[in-house]
């Protein structure tokens, strides 16, 4: 039985197949946290912001993707947005705008908490020299933020990437659907599938996201003196 | 010291500061000369460091005028980024960026603002680095120097803009006796070139060394204004008597 | 406001609904990929079972090639949202129809018939839906099972899984005193498994699976009612079911008591 | 939009038992992983032999894979080895295994930013190493790291939808199975974000009124 | 000066301390008597906080000894949780507990470590927060101090374990001249009314003022050691001149 249960892996392009569904995952998982940092970092600036309406709604925004579970965003985008504005966006599309949108509301908030970190007199010899606003940010204030948000940020993509198995609600094939695909298919006939599928999957997430959180140690500690 | 027939770099009238409704600097009054050194002292939280900060556009004024190479340093149309780079500032707290080495925290400003030849401008930081005594240290990271290493860069790196007045906020302040030394002894090097300076400092017997003018001020006003020797020895207020005896034990 | 427009959308969509699948040359069908012998997705990774072999054929009769559908793996939760988003032309996912998805979506004549089955251990085996009362069920979500149950026997606790061998695992684990499913899956499995009997082997009234359109899509559902009248001419569901439940059910079932041909229950 | 009022009120009562379950299996993980979490940051500061090797496996195992599947091992693996735990105790062990690593990396880096001068005063006034953990070590990590302890709490929360998967009527679980029978996926998902709302919001104003409390001593305001 | 006939309270013999492999003190002797003040000078790095760390047990060393009220503080059999009760510390940066009041702070020691009476202890530090001028700061946060004032409420915890003596590791290296004045003025008190003390700081006129014996470190070996009047105007070692030109202007 237990080298039955092994063998499904090894059935027609299912290893192949699983991979596919690890690189979607982590396709998905990547892209969006491009994007969100991005985004992010606009979002973080803004939250520096001293005007309080802008302080608000970006707090909101926050509070916002941070209380509504993805899935009912990825259930009001993929079948709300796209219905109302009457546009078809495929389900990995949907997928990255949704991720997108919650990795910019996570990521401000620690490209702020990185910001606010930075002592005030660092803008202050930076104001000293000439630098102008722009400059300050480009120059001083955001290359010293991208160290200290580091850890928050690798912390935060890998809980993007095993956030990434909501999405099969919008028919995107993730890793874990995929498994479960072929734990199904061999439910009758190999009940101990799901051991062997889902230990291979427990690997492969640790596989993306352990050199993740091994790096932001590293970094950590390299840029800590 | 008869500098005070130079040209006047930088006038301030009837300054006024206030923080919320706290008046910080009350109606103070000042020429500076070109080429002359002028040493703040006053006891802590008199308003020296505003002052300076006022000067450099760190902080708005709330009335009287600064008058700066003849312009006027008040309303809304000061263009601050232009007017500071002909003022250079040091802090007391090693204020470096961090993420940057030396030659790079040197050549930021020079590059980016004044928009200058980088081969100049090299040439000019490596001089300003011999002088100071750190040609080798071009390319350490400001983790990696010692407190008074820094702060000897941190000039350099005002310097490399080459403003017309230097401001020195309590600059030693935070430092080891020996890199005190090494930092003022840059400093007492500028004067002797004939930088004009503001400097603001706790250490006496350098104040006494490095000053044409002692401006002595207390609660936001102007006590006093005297040469170095006169005001050591003699001076005109008691409360300056006052402050001077803390140093005496 | 928003309603009126909403209203004429849906007639244009109704209107135009099988015109536009031909512009597209493709028809979008929803299935499940993880349910065997149902919708599955085979080990080379091609859409297999009941469900799929009877889209093809739909595919194949709307637009000249059963290569011409794009399947759209649905989840059970999200079967309908895919239909009224425009995402999929057709639901062919085990779409057991009740009386709250009707107001929802249009369902076509069925191609299936369920009855519910209860399995549990040989060794303590539920013979009654009585003996149920006050006992832990196994079902699996979105399932018949779990709606029947839910209606009729509130009194009853459920344990709800989302996955078939979840929903088995836990009975093995004695989470559960039983497991209530489509009783010929339960023969299946329990020929397979010794020590589980069927001990009710079928339940309730007879519900029926359906395709299912977009409420209002009238056009397609008529070509479906009428393709399926075609095909019952030709027993082609009796076929389907040859090639697909067949090898997963074995001889021991009559196809008669799943198989409805013409869209028409006997 | 037509919103089905009855709908909502006659699932009323069943998001409102999901929402209590929810709760209960949210303040259990939590209160766990707080416990876990101590305990793992307190064996990583002492660094005592092998027992800190084994926390580092577990935090980085537990960081770096996905809950619904160390709920599957919990549930469905460990009862082949013959240990059966209820679908609450699962979901609660789970939670505070995730939650547990978590809160290790929170507590350590609060500890790691107690200044090293902070310890060695403590040291020259004749304090034990385990009055240093209890009265100066300890209450200024706490202080430095409520924040993200408190981000931790409210990720707990939400990381109940996941133990949906073994059968527990949480909220998530029960919203998809409601979708998945009524199909009033609107409605559900209406109560969905309500119930969210209602227990994570004050949390939040919870956490954010502990942390100033927890801060004032040493930060102010 | 005539403490020398004094007990002797601490005894240092021969000290070695290595860092990896360098070495930081080389053979140190000391021996300070009861009611001694013994002012430890030299450049930076040259050992001295390394030293009084040692006294403390806060690093370990690698040879001699050090004799404490007649016991030996080396090996690995000394209850430094006892010994630490009786030799108060205080460093150079705040180092208060932030979480705790000013009372909370004074309490832990005596309370939790030397399980003594709340009621004869809160009496104890009322006194000598008198003493300090900070009877009304008893309920505040150190945050809401200065750094003299924090300062001040170091020297108070050290004090209220009744120690037998107290180090001072450039306990005014941060504040402003006005701070280092009280603090300054506090030790002075101390010193009066025969307190035992080691204290390194970089305030000549102090250092002048209070020490009974001026101990002057080079490289982690003592250089001088004499009375402060011959140290200052007629220093033995031409190291020592060296360091006493950097305070001359
Ligand atoms: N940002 C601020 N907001 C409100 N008050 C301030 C602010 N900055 C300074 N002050 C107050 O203004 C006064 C003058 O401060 P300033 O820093 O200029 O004093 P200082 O003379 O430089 O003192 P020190 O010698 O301690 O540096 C002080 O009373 C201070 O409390
Ligand atoms: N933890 C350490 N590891 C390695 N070397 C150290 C350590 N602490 C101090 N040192 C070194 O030991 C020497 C003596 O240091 P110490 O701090 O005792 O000097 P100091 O006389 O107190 O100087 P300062 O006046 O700057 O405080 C220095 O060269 C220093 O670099
Ligand atoms: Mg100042
Ligand atoms: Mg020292």
């Amino acid at each position: 039985m237990q080298n039955l249960g092994i063998n499904v892996l090894f059935e027609g392009t299912t290893l192949q197949r699983l991979f596919e569904g690890l690189m979607m995952t982590a396709g998905i998982a990547f892209i969006s946290i491009i994007i969100g940092s991005f985004l992010g970092i606009g979002m973080g600036l803004l939250r520096t912001s001293k005007s309080r309406i802008v302080q608000f709604i970006c707090r909101l925004y926050l509070e916002v993707f941070r209380i509504i579970p993805i899935l009912v965003w990825l259930f009001i985008v993929y079948f709300g947005v796209t219905n109302a504005l009457d546009i078809h966006l495929d389900g990995e599309v949907v997928a990255v705008i949704v991720f997108s949108l919650w990795g910019a509301a996570e990521m401000g908030d620690i490209v702020r908490g990185a910001l606010e970190s930075l002592p005030k007199h660092q803008v202050e010899s930076g104001k000293a020299i000439g630098l102008s606003f722009w400059g300050l940010y480009r120059y001083v204030l955001i290359p010293q933020a991208v160290r200290r948000m580091l850890p928050g940020a690798i912390n935060l993509s890998t809980r993007m990437v095993k956030t990434t198995s909501l999405v099969v609600m919008i028919g995107v094939i993730d890793v874990v659907k995929v498994g479960q695909q072929i734990i199904e298919r061999s439910i009758i006939k190999v009940p101990t599938a799901s051991f062997w599928v889902y230990g291979l999957i427990f690997i492969l997430y640790f596989i993306i996201c352990y050199p993740l959180s091994k790096l932001s140690k590293k970094l950590e500690a390299k840029w800590e003196n | 010291m008869n500098k005070e027939n130079h040209q006047v770099l930088l006038e301030i009238k009837d300054l006024h500061k206030e923080y919320d409704t706290r008046t910080v600097l009350d109606g103070i009054h000042l020429r500076v000369h070109k080429g002359e050194v002028i040493v703040v002292l006053g006891p802590s939280g008199c308003g020296k460091s505003t002052l300076l900060r006022c000067l450099n556009g760190l902080e708005s004024i709330q009335g009287g005028d600064i008058q700066f190479d003849g312009e006027s340093l008040v309303g809304s149309n000061v263009d601050w980024q232009k007017t500071r780079q002909k003022i250079g500032m040091v802090f007391q707290n090693y204020d470096l960026f961090p993420h940057m080495t030396v030659i790079e925290n040197i050549l930021l400003g020079p590059i980016k603002v004044q928009k200058r030849e980088k081969k100049e401008v090299m040439e000019q930081a490596a001089q300003l680095l011999e002088k100071v005594g750190l040609s080798d240290r071009k390319d350490s990271y400001p983790r990696q120097l010692s407190g008074g290493q820094k702060q000897r860069i941190a000039i350099v790196r005002a310097l490399c803009m080459n403003p017309e007045i230097m401001l020195f906020d309590e600059v030693t302040a935070a430092l080891d006796p020996e890199m005190v030394r090494e930092v003022l002894d840059v400093i007492l090097g500028l004067a002797k070139q004939g930088m004009t300076m503001m400097i603001v400092t706790h250490e006496m017997g350098f104040a006494q060394a490095v000053a044409d003018r002692i401006l002595f001020i207390d609660e936001g006003r102007v006590c006093e204004i005297s040469e170095p020797k006169e005001f050591f020895t003699n001076p005109k207020t008691e409360r300056a008597q006052q402050f001077l005896n803390i140093f005496q034990f | 406001g928003s309603k009126a427009t909403t209203d004429t959308k849906k007639e244009q969509a109704a209107k135009s609904s099988i015109e536009e699948i031909k512009q597209r040359g493709k028809i979008k069908i929803g299935v499940f990929s993880d349910k065997p012998p149902f919708g599955f997705v085979d080990a080379n990774g091609k859409n297999q079972g009941f469900d799929v072999f009877i889209a093809k054929r739909f595919a194949k009769d709307l637009l000249g090639d059963e290569s011409k559908v794009e399947f759209v793996l649905v989840e059970a939760a999200s079967r309908v949202e895919f239909l009224q988003a425009n995402k999929v032309d057709l639901i062919l996912a085990n779409f057991t129809v009740t009386d709250e998805r009707k107001q929802k979506v249009d369902f076509a004549n069925p191609y299936m018939k369920v009855a519910l089955g209860v399995v549990s251990p040989s060794g303590a085996p539920i013979t009654s839906v009585d003996q149920l009362k006050g006992k832990k069920l196994i079902v699996n979500k979105g399932t018949t099972a779990e709606t029947f149950f839910t209606k009729n026997y509130p009194d009853i606790e459920l344990l709800k899984y989302d996955q078939n061998t979840e929903a088995f695992e836990a009975l093995k684990d004695k989470r559960g005193v039983a497991l209530a499913h489509d009783n010929t899956l339960l023969f299946a499995w329990a020929r397979e498994n010794t020590g589980y009997t069927v001990g009710v082997a079928s339940l309730g009234s007879l519900d029926t699976i359906a395709p299912a359109v977009k409420k209002g899509d009238k056009e397609l559902l008529a070509w479906v009612n009428t393709e399926l009248e075609t095909l019952g001419k030709e027993n082609f569901i009796h076929k389907a079911y040859d090639a697909t439940l067949k090898p997963a059910y074995g001889e021991s079932i009559d196809p008669e008591t799943v198989v409805v041909e013409g869209g028409i229950v006997k | 939009m037509d919103i089905n009022w009855q709908f909502i009120i006659s699932t009323l009562p069943l998001y409102q038992k999901a929402a209590w379950i929810t709760i209960k299996l949210g303040f259990w993980g939590t209160l766990l992983s707080l416990v876990i979490g101590l305990v793992c940051s307190i064996i990583l500061y002492f660094r005592i032999k092998v027992l800190k090797e084994l926390v580092e496996i577990y935090v980085e195992l537990s960081r770096n894979t996905p809950l619904l599947i160390q709920l599957f091992f919990l549930y469905f693996g460990l009862t082949k080895l013959g240990i059966t735990m209820s679908e609450t105790t699962c979901a609660i062990i789970g939670l505070a295994f995730l939650g547990g690593s978590y809160m290790s990396e929170a507590f350590r880096s609060g500890i790691e930013a107690v200044s090293k001068t902070q310890i060695e005063s403590g040291l020259s006034i004749g304090l034990s190493q385990m009055q240093l953990i209890r009265y100066v070590i300890l209450p200024q990590a706490f202080a430095v790291t409520m924040p993200s302890l408190a981000a931790n709490c409210i990720f707990l929360f939400k990381e109940t939808s996941i133990v949906g998967a073994i059968a527990i009527a949480e909220l998530m679980h029960v919203t998809q199975d409601v979708i998945g029978m009524y199909y009033q996926t609107f409605e559900s998902l209406f109560m969905l974000v309500a119930a969210y709302l209602i227990i994570i919001l004050p949390l939040s104003f919870l956490l954010t009124w502990l942390e100033r409390k927890v801060r004032y001593a040493e930060f102010g305001n």
